[in-house]
């Protein structure tokens, strides 16, 4: 185009350019960008606070001290009578909790004469040792008579101390652990026989008033189960129920009606749920307490509403046209909205089913009346069996007066956003699968 | 309006392309009104659909040829403030009957949409979601062969067919409504419908679209909303002319185009044409 | 034969119903002429008609064999005079049910030699671990052999004619399978009831909330004037059998209720412009990538727990704001420890995610074409925003507004701790107050006597939310409903 | 299917003695499956307890205060008659400040003119005037008053009103002021100042904990048992010159206490697998006794002659 | 493809309707070409659009019309995966350049879409909305005055002037476009971009929106894609021919009709028309 002559190019006229007021809308649209980015930054800094927070108070849970010790299964001690082959409850009841000290007592080299010294270690190592060792024998009496290498759990204070988190400057009998258990236990640390490892039972065991032998077995069982069943159940319903509103309902006062009370249920507080799970699941169809099953059915009913909200929302945000086109070609309305309505609302509905779940998850008061904020200490085998829940785990240690039980709080709470994020995951991954901008 | 008068006039004297005594009524219309809400769109509507014939409706924007449309095959039951009225047959049977299954009726009675609308799926599940729900195909190779078959009698395949599992709304608003008339044909429909399938085509799509009309019309029954007379004249055996929600005139297309009866029929089709 | 067993079996059918159905279907369809309904759905068809009678009746018999079996226990029991050992006769066969299930737990054997005495019988029962009341007497015990076998004769009849329902169904549905035979239609109209069901179930939802609710809302207001509750400014409800003299409490909802909205509307002041810009910036600035990472961020912190919320505001977020305000004023703190303020942002955060998750789903699902429609004119993006895409997802955002308002107005926890416990009437934000969730929680879970208004006013309280929040619902529903835009 | 396992369900304040019960019980008879204990409250726990007889009601109710004659009967009408009652020991009620503070030495009067919402001065009734401990004592402190103090749903409330604002109460002063009958007299005594210097607390002693951390010149009630486990970062006060300890408590020389007790049905005994064990195992003196862990934890032993007693009435099956 | 030296031969020649020396280029296309993602769709574009003139752009279905319209006021900026290549003015500054303001670029140059996109909103709003992001309107009397002019320009006042206060969604397919059509004129561009305007409108409003067309011309400059060939050659002084994303042939608007140099104009212009 170059070799347009140039007299018959001349220059555009300027055109009059008009004021359309841009810099004043770009300050504008700068502020409102800015705005949003500051919206998420508050966000993202509150959720940075909260999780540094919990992080930094409940990472230690993660970790528990043990005092590696040469145990000698004594017979004498065990069954001093010499009974266990006619009593088999011999074994049950033996005195192991002596075993552990008899072994200390070595290691640290006390003399066993030494009364205030032996009353000192009572308090050193976790009553947790006597089911540990009681698990031992019974599992191979022929141990007894034998020596074992048992790494056998510190008690709560002790393990508080060895992680540094007792303030030794409080004078010793405003303390939990007295200066000699201190020496002791930097003894046992300089010869390697007293560290941390990796807290697995924070995972497997049940409730337990022994900060050092609790952990959120059943609590993990029973939350799984009621996600199970929450999942199960809020999901198609509300699904179907959202469907059922959204495209089949005529418009009238029916729908009205079930429309405003499914608003109405979302304001409804949720220990209300917990009043209608205790009346109607319990009382009136003899349902039994403290259960997952029950907890499940009472916390369904409460994410119903988010469920029917969000997935409404976003039926409605298909357009009419894949409506048309789909019922054009002969598909009935029932096929119309599994095969193409329903596939496309997929990112919304997901979007309620997360938000919905994690409120479900992180309940309490609902399970308070069903009884399920309760002290559990067998891991329930069904979801008919008592069992707790994430956070009524979390919040019964918070109620706890030891020490310990707060660091265990928190590591129960890092446990719950664990789960959060696995549940957002997944919904991300299937959210990408579904999502499409038309 | 002496419609019916003008009606049997030219039933009598006969149709330029079948001219054969036994012309048979495929879908008719009879005293059809529409309204929505309050507002009538749509009133005392006679009007004919003739087997293996190409019927054109024409009329100015906004006056009721949709509307007509969309209740042969009761799409308007969709739209929850529409309310017709009058009867409507196809094959001698009411398609307002209590009886008759509306999805059934779609399924005999396809169509094609003004605006464009795949679904978002890809290019190979839109054509055969239509012959999957009708069960029309037992095994995958059916299934590919009417994907094929319909794309190409909608003069889309050679565009598409490398690229049949990408997504339908990735393609060009032609190829999209060519999309939708494939997918309209895949479910092989007695009648089809179209509204203005051919308004975002190019020329030559539309000239195969408009050969692709006369070759279906074999076999098929065809009622065509179009704002080109032309189109209306090439196409089109019968023609209807609307306005303001009332049929004006209907009748043989070459008469309609020559010699209308009504005044405005004649201010209409002597307007500069598009 | 047990209930479990049947339904294994009514299934079983239903699923043999399917596929004859099916099969029958596809071999009918010649190709001459054209099926109405795909072959599947015959045998759906076929399934439900063999299944859902079957499992009504089921449901039927269940409800109707126990209630014979209480009449039958009824009229077997002798006359009841005034020393009856039993209280009540209701009492009575009760204690006979208990007593009727316990016997199944004996082998036959034992069944055989039934002792006459409960005292003899007690130790039996208890070895298998049976609970039984110790007023159980010893009359009940063969009117409760009786009701055993009663109740077998009648579960035997039950199930054969539960099975032959079904059998029957599933041969009807069989004998209709036709080319023309509409089974699509069928099966579709069932499933509509089921979603209408499902649908109902928030009605029933309702009906039971207020029905658990109700009887001792009742009692409260026997001994509790409404004026003095709905009117009252002061809430002192006070214990039974404090205070020398036993003084009456007061229960005025007003500083609840003042609590309530003031704490609500704190934290939708915060969730809602943060969260609603948030779903902006996220569905319209930025990258899919990073919306991707942020969203479900965003989302973790719906789930925190409250009562990390509330103990995040008592040890950090609260001293700080009060000493914050000390620093301000150069003396005494203006924020108190516990504050309408503290509470509502601490809420408002947890409820951001509500807001900006569904709303950034409903700004995503705008059209592309308004957005087009928009910049094409030369609008920047953020009008396009403010006055295009917004307005056009407004229900949807209100809705997500709404469910934020309900969950700021039932939420307890985070007020506990962060607003107290202390039912003031105040307008300083920075005050303590309470909600009505938060007394719900506390007069219900506390050491108080349980048949005492002390308690039974937190029922009272839950209805009286209830209804409020329906009120407030239906006002949005009409707003909603007004003002929709309704995009293509 | 049959209940296996023990469920016991109310106080909060008794559910961590029970707790370690049930886990010690779950320890030592490994036939019988640890028991179920629920926290909720005492009237919710009485309430359930009160529900009927069988199995699928719960066997014990824990409660911080004596079952009411009201709920007895609601238990006798469902058909729960025969209830026995035991008395576990005893909850010392103490006030703690922050470590650092100084020493503390209160009276009940004290804490009247602190927290009262109504106080007679120069001979008339006026709203409680002191800001400052130092104004109610001149020995206290010169804090700003900062009191947490159990809420009303919790029992302990109940006795820190009776024992310590109706004991400081002036009567005789209230009677000058023109405060009528007894009634009101009772009522104004005992009536809590509102404008934010006394905190209801409806948590749990963790929360008054958090408070005193967060504001240390402010003043908690706590339990014994709670204070005892977070002695280093709590000073106790005295009352009346006693310092609190299971001692003085014991002897009745602390003057805050309450007494704690669980419910059981009678009907479900020997019937619920371990039901009977577990109250046996209970009512030892390896778990009760002054030794005990529960003694550790902070309960405070009943004197020997009334834990026996208890034990005898359980044998002897002596019921309400 | 000899397009440059054919344009510079035919620039020489003239032009039938601006025959006058001082032919102004309005806007320059150089070099452009599109990707979306990986493929491209667009190659090598030169043209030129000139002041106060019509220039149509004509070509099959899915050859790149849109693809390049949309480069003009760079609403190509707006699909994620779309990448502009090449140098494109308008009054000889690059509207690429970093300094160019796009948002005053797109209220320079205005746009009307293939489907109708109504704002759900009333029509009042719809046309007041460009006038009053970009401040147009002082008073409520002003705005009335645009609304009510743009409405007239466009076609379409006297079907809504009674019901300016109903949303723009529920009018007819052709209601709508042409109420974009207003919607675009409201904030008076320099140059409006019409991608198949009237692809929706009966004959008698396309003849209305062509008589504007026509009338716009005075002041404004035109660029319009249409699938009618006669639309091409009435509206517009020059045409461009698009193929599979090249530009075929450019060039006035009669010569293109009469005498194409390409072979390919050629084949389609004497293809079946519409
Ligand atoms: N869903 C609806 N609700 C209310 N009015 C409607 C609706 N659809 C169409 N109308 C009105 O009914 C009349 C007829 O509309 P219709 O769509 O049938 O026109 P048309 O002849 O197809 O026009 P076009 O050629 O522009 O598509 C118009 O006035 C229109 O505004
Ligand atoms: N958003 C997009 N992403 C990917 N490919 C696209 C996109 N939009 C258009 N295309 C492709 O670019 C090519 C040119 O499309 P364009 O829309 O410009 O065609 P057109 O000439 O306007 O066709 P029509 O006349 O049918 O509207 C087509 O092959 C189309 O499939
Ligand atoms: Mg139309
Ligand atoms: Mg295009």
């Amino acid at each position: 185009m170059t070799d347009i002559p140039m007299d018959t190019m001349v220059r555009a006229a300027a055109h009059p350019r008009r004021d359309i007021g841009l810099k004043a809308r770009y300050a504008a649209e700068r502020r409102f960008r800015i705005y949003g980015a500051v919206a998420i930054s508050v966000g993202l800094a509150f959720l940075a606070i909260m999780l540094i927070t919990i992080v930094s108070k409940g990472y230690t849970a993660f970790w528990q001290t043990t005092v590696s010790l040469p145990i000698t299964f004594d017979e004498k001690v065990i069954d001093p009578s010499g009974k266990r082959a006619t009593d088999p409850s011999v074994l049950i009841k033996a005195n192991y909790p002596k075993l552990a000290e008899n072994a200390l007592v070595a290691k640290l080299g006390i003399n066993p004469d030494d009364k205030p010294a032996i009353r000192q270690l009572k308090g050193f190592l976790s009553e947790g040792a006597r089911v540990q060792l009681r698990d031992i024998v019974a599992a191979d009496p022929s141990v007894i008579g034998t020596t074992r290498n048992v790494n056998i759990l510190a008690a709560a204070n002790l393990d508080s101390a060895f992680k540094g988190q007792i303030d030794l400057g409080v004078e010793e009998a405003r303390r939990k652990v007295s200066d000699q258990q201190i020496t002791w236990m930097n003894k046992l640390k300089a010869e390697g026989a007293m560290a941390e490892h990796f807290n697995t039972g924070l995972f497997t065991y049940g409730a337990s008033s022994r900060p050092e032998t609790s952990g959120m077995g059943v609590a993990i069982i029973g939350s799984f189960y009621m996600m199970v069943i929450v999942l199960l159940l809020a999901l198609p319903i509300g699904v179907a129920a959202s469907i059922y509103l959204e495209e089949f309902a005529k418009k009238n006062r029916f729908t009205d009606l079930i429309e405003v009370n499914i608003n109405n249920l979302a304001a409804v507080p949720s220990i209300v749920f917990g009043l209608l799970g205790l009346a109607v699941f319990i009382n009136f169809l003899g349902m039994p307490r403290s259960a997952a099953f029950v907890g499940g059915l009472v916390l369904t009913l409460m994410t119903l509403p988010t469920i029917i909200i969000a997935t409404r929302a976003a039926l409605a945000a298909v357009p009419p046209s894949i409506r048309s086109a789909a019922l054009g070609l002969g598909a009935s309305k029932m096929q119309m909205v599994f095969h193409h309505i329903l596939p496309l609302a997929a990112p919304g509905i997901l979007t309620g089913t997360i938000i919905g779940l994690a409120r479900a998850l992180g309940e309490t008061a609902p399970l308070l009346l069903i009884g399920m904020v309760a002290f559990v200490a067998d891991p329930p085998t069904t979801p008919f069996d008592p069992a707790t829940a994430l956070p009524v785990q979390i919040y019964m240690w918070a109620n706890e007066a030891e020490r310990a039980f707060v660091e265990r709080m928190s590591g129960a709470i890092i446990i719950l956003l664990v789960f959060l994020m696995a549940m957002n995951i997944t919904a991300i991954v299937l959210r990408r699968r579904f999502e499409r901008r038309w | 309006m002496n419609i019916m008068t003008e009606q049997s006039l030219e039933n009598a004297v006969g149709d330029k392309v079948n001219a054969k005594s036994n012309e048979v009524i495929k879908m008719r219309g009879d005293k059809v009104g529409v309204f929505y809400g309050e507002k009538q769109a749509l009133f005392d509507v006679d009007l004919d659909v003739r087997l293996n014939q190409v019927t054109a409706l024409i009329g100015p924007s906004g006056c009721g040829k949709s509307t007509f449309l969309r209740c042969l095959n009761r799409m308007n039951d969709t739209i929850d403030s529409a309310r017709v009225i009058g009867k409507i047959t196809l094959d001698e049977e009411d398609i307002y009957d209590k009886n008759i299954d509306v999805v059934e009726l779609r399924a005999r009675v396809g169509m094609v949409f003004q605006k464009p609308n795949p679904f978002p799926k890809s290019i190979y599940e839109n054509v055969a979601y239509g012959p999957r729900i009708h069960g029309l195909a037992k095994r995958k190779a059916d299934m590919d062969q009417i994907v094929e078959s319909s794309l190409k009698k909608a003069a889309i395949w050679n565009e598409v067919k490398d690229r049949l599992q990408e997504p339908g709304t990735g393609l060009s608003g032609g190829q999209q409504q060519r999309l939708c008339i494939a997918r309209a044909i895949a479910v092989s429909p007695e009648v089809i419908l179209m509204d203005e399938p051919c308004s975002a085509l190019d020329p030559i799509a539309t000239a195969r679209v408009e050969e692709l009309i006369d070759e279906l019309r074999q076999n098929y029954t065809i009622v065509i909303v179009t704002h080109s007379m032309q189109q209306a004249a090439r196409v089109s055996q019968r023609t209807a002319m609307f306005h303001l929600g009332y049929l004006v005139e209907e009748g043989a297309t070459d008469k309609m185009f020559t010699t209308p009866d009504d005044k405005r029929t004649q201010d209409y089709i002597t307007g500069r044409f598009g | 034969m047990s209930s479990l067993l049947v339904l294994a079996i009514v299934v079983a059918i239903g699923l043999v119903a399917f596929f004859i159905g099916r099969q029958r279907a596809a071999a009918q369809d010649n190709g001459k002429v054209k099926p109405h309904s795909r072959a599947h759905y015959h045998g759906w068809w076929a399934f439900l008609l063999g299944v859902l009678p079957a499992l009504l009746l089921l449901a039927v018999w269940a409800v109707g064999s126990s209630v014979y079996l209480d009449r039958h226990i009824h009229a077997a029991l002798p006359e009841r005079t005034v020393d009856s050992k039993v209280a009540s006769e209701a009492l009575d066969v009760s204690l006979v049910k208990s007593l009727a299930r316990g016997l199944r737990k004996l082998d036959a054997g034992t069944l055989a030699g039934l002792p006459a005495s409960f005292a003899e019988l007690q130790p039996l029962l208890a070895a298998r671990g049976v609970a039984l009341a110790s007023d159980t007497q010893d009359y009940m015990i063969p009117i409760a052999v009786e009701a055993n076998k009663v109740q077998d004769r009648l579960g035997l009849f039950g199930a054969v004619v539960i099975l032959a329902s079904s059998i029957a169904g599933a041969f009807y549905a069989l004998r209709q399978i036709a080319p023309r035979a509409r089974a699509r239609n069928n099966v579709e109209r069932l499933m509509l009831w089921g979603l209408l069901a499902a649908s109902t179930i928030a009605i029933l939802t309702t009906v039971g909330i207020v029905l658990s609710m109700l009887f001792q809302t009742i009692t409260f207001f026997e001994s509790v004037s409404p004026m003095s509750f709905f009117f009252g400014t002061v809430w002192d409800p006070r214990f039974a059998a404090a205070g020398s003299g036993g003084s009456q409490g007061q229960f005025g909802l007003i500083p609840l209720l003042a609590g309530t909205l003031y704490i609500a509307a704190v934290a939708l002041l915060v969730a809602v412009p943060v969260g609603l810009m948030s779903a902006v910036y996220m569905a319209e600035y930025a990258t899919p990538r990073v919306r991707s990472v942020v969203k479900p961020a965003l989302e973790l912190l719906a789930g925190i727990p409250t009562i990390v919320y509330g103990i995040f505001a008592v040890v950090t977020l609260g001293p700080f704001l009060r000493d914050l305000s000390a620093a301000l004023t150069g003396g005494s703190p203006f924020i108190q420890g516990q504050s309408i303020f503290t509470a509502g942002l601490v809420m408002g955060v947890m409820l951001i995610p509500v807001v900006s998750s569904l709303s950034d789903d409903i700004i995503t699902a705008v059209p592309r074409a308004m957005r087009d429609g928009s910049l094409g004119l030369g609008a920047t993006r953020s009008e396009t925003i403010k006055r295009v895409i917004l307005p056009a997802a407004l229900p949807g955002i209100v809705g997500a507004i709404l469910l934020t308002a309900s969950r700021a107005i039932g939420e307890t926890m985070i007020v506990v701790l962060a607003a107290g416990v202390a039912a003031n009437l105040t307008i300083n934000p920075f005050e303590a107050m309470t909600t009505i969730t938060v007394k719900i929680v506390n007069q219900l879970t506390g050491d108080l006597e349980f048949n005492s208004p002390q308690t039974l006013v937190a029922f009272a309280l839950g209805l009286t939310l209830f209804a409020l929040t329906l009120v407030m619902n239906i006002v949005a529903l009409y707003i909603v409903r007004k003002y929709r835009e309704q995009y293509e | 299917a049959a209940r296996d396992q023990i469920q016991v369900a109310g106080s909060s304040t008794v559910l961590p003695y029970a707790k370690i019960v049930a886990e010690q019980f779950g320890e030592t008879f490994t036939n019988f499956k640890t028991p179920v204990v629920e926290s909720g409250g005492s009237g919710a726990g009485i309430k359930e307890f009160c529900k009927g007889v069988g199995e699928d009601t719960i066997d014990i109710a824990n409660s911080s205060r004596p079952i009411k004659k009201d709920e007895l009967k609601s238990c006798a009408d469902a058909g729960v008659k025969e209830v026995q009652e035991v008395r576990i020991g005893y909850d010392g009620i103490v006030f703690a400040t922050d470590i650092k503070g100084p020493d503390w030495a209160l009276v009940p009067a004290d804490i009247y003119k602190a927290l009262a919402a109504k106080l007679v001065v120069d001979g008339k009734l006026v709203d409680n005037p002191n800001t400052k401990w130092s104004q109610v004592n001149p020995k206290l402190p010169e804090w700003d008053i900062a009191a947490y103090i159990p809420g009303e749903k919790h029992g302990t409330r109940e006795v820190f009103e009776t024992k310590l604002l109706d004991a400081g109460c002036d009567k005789a002063a209230l009677k000058a002021a023109g405060v009528a009958d007894d009634k009101e007299i009772g009522k104004t005594c005992i009536a809590i100042r509102k404008d934010g210097k006394a905190v209801d607390i409806d948590g749990d002693y963790t929360e008054t904990l958090a408070r005193i951390d967060s504001n240390k010149t402010g003043v908690g009630v706590f339990g014994l048992a709670f204070y005892e486990n977070n002695a280093d970062k709590l000073k106790v006060a005295t009352v009346e010159g006693i310092v609190p300890s299971t001692e003085t408590i014991a002897s009745g020389k602390y003057p805050v206490s309450r007494p704690l007790f669980f419910y059981v049905k009678k009907a479900h005994l020997g019937v619920v697998p371990g039901l009977k064990e577990y109250v046996e195992f209970f009512l030892d003196d390896q778990m009760v006794g002054p030794e005990s862990p529960l003694a550790e934890y902070g309960l405070v032993a009943a004197p020997d002659a009334e834990r026996q007693a208890q034990r005898d009435a359980f044998a002897a099956g002596k019921a309400m």
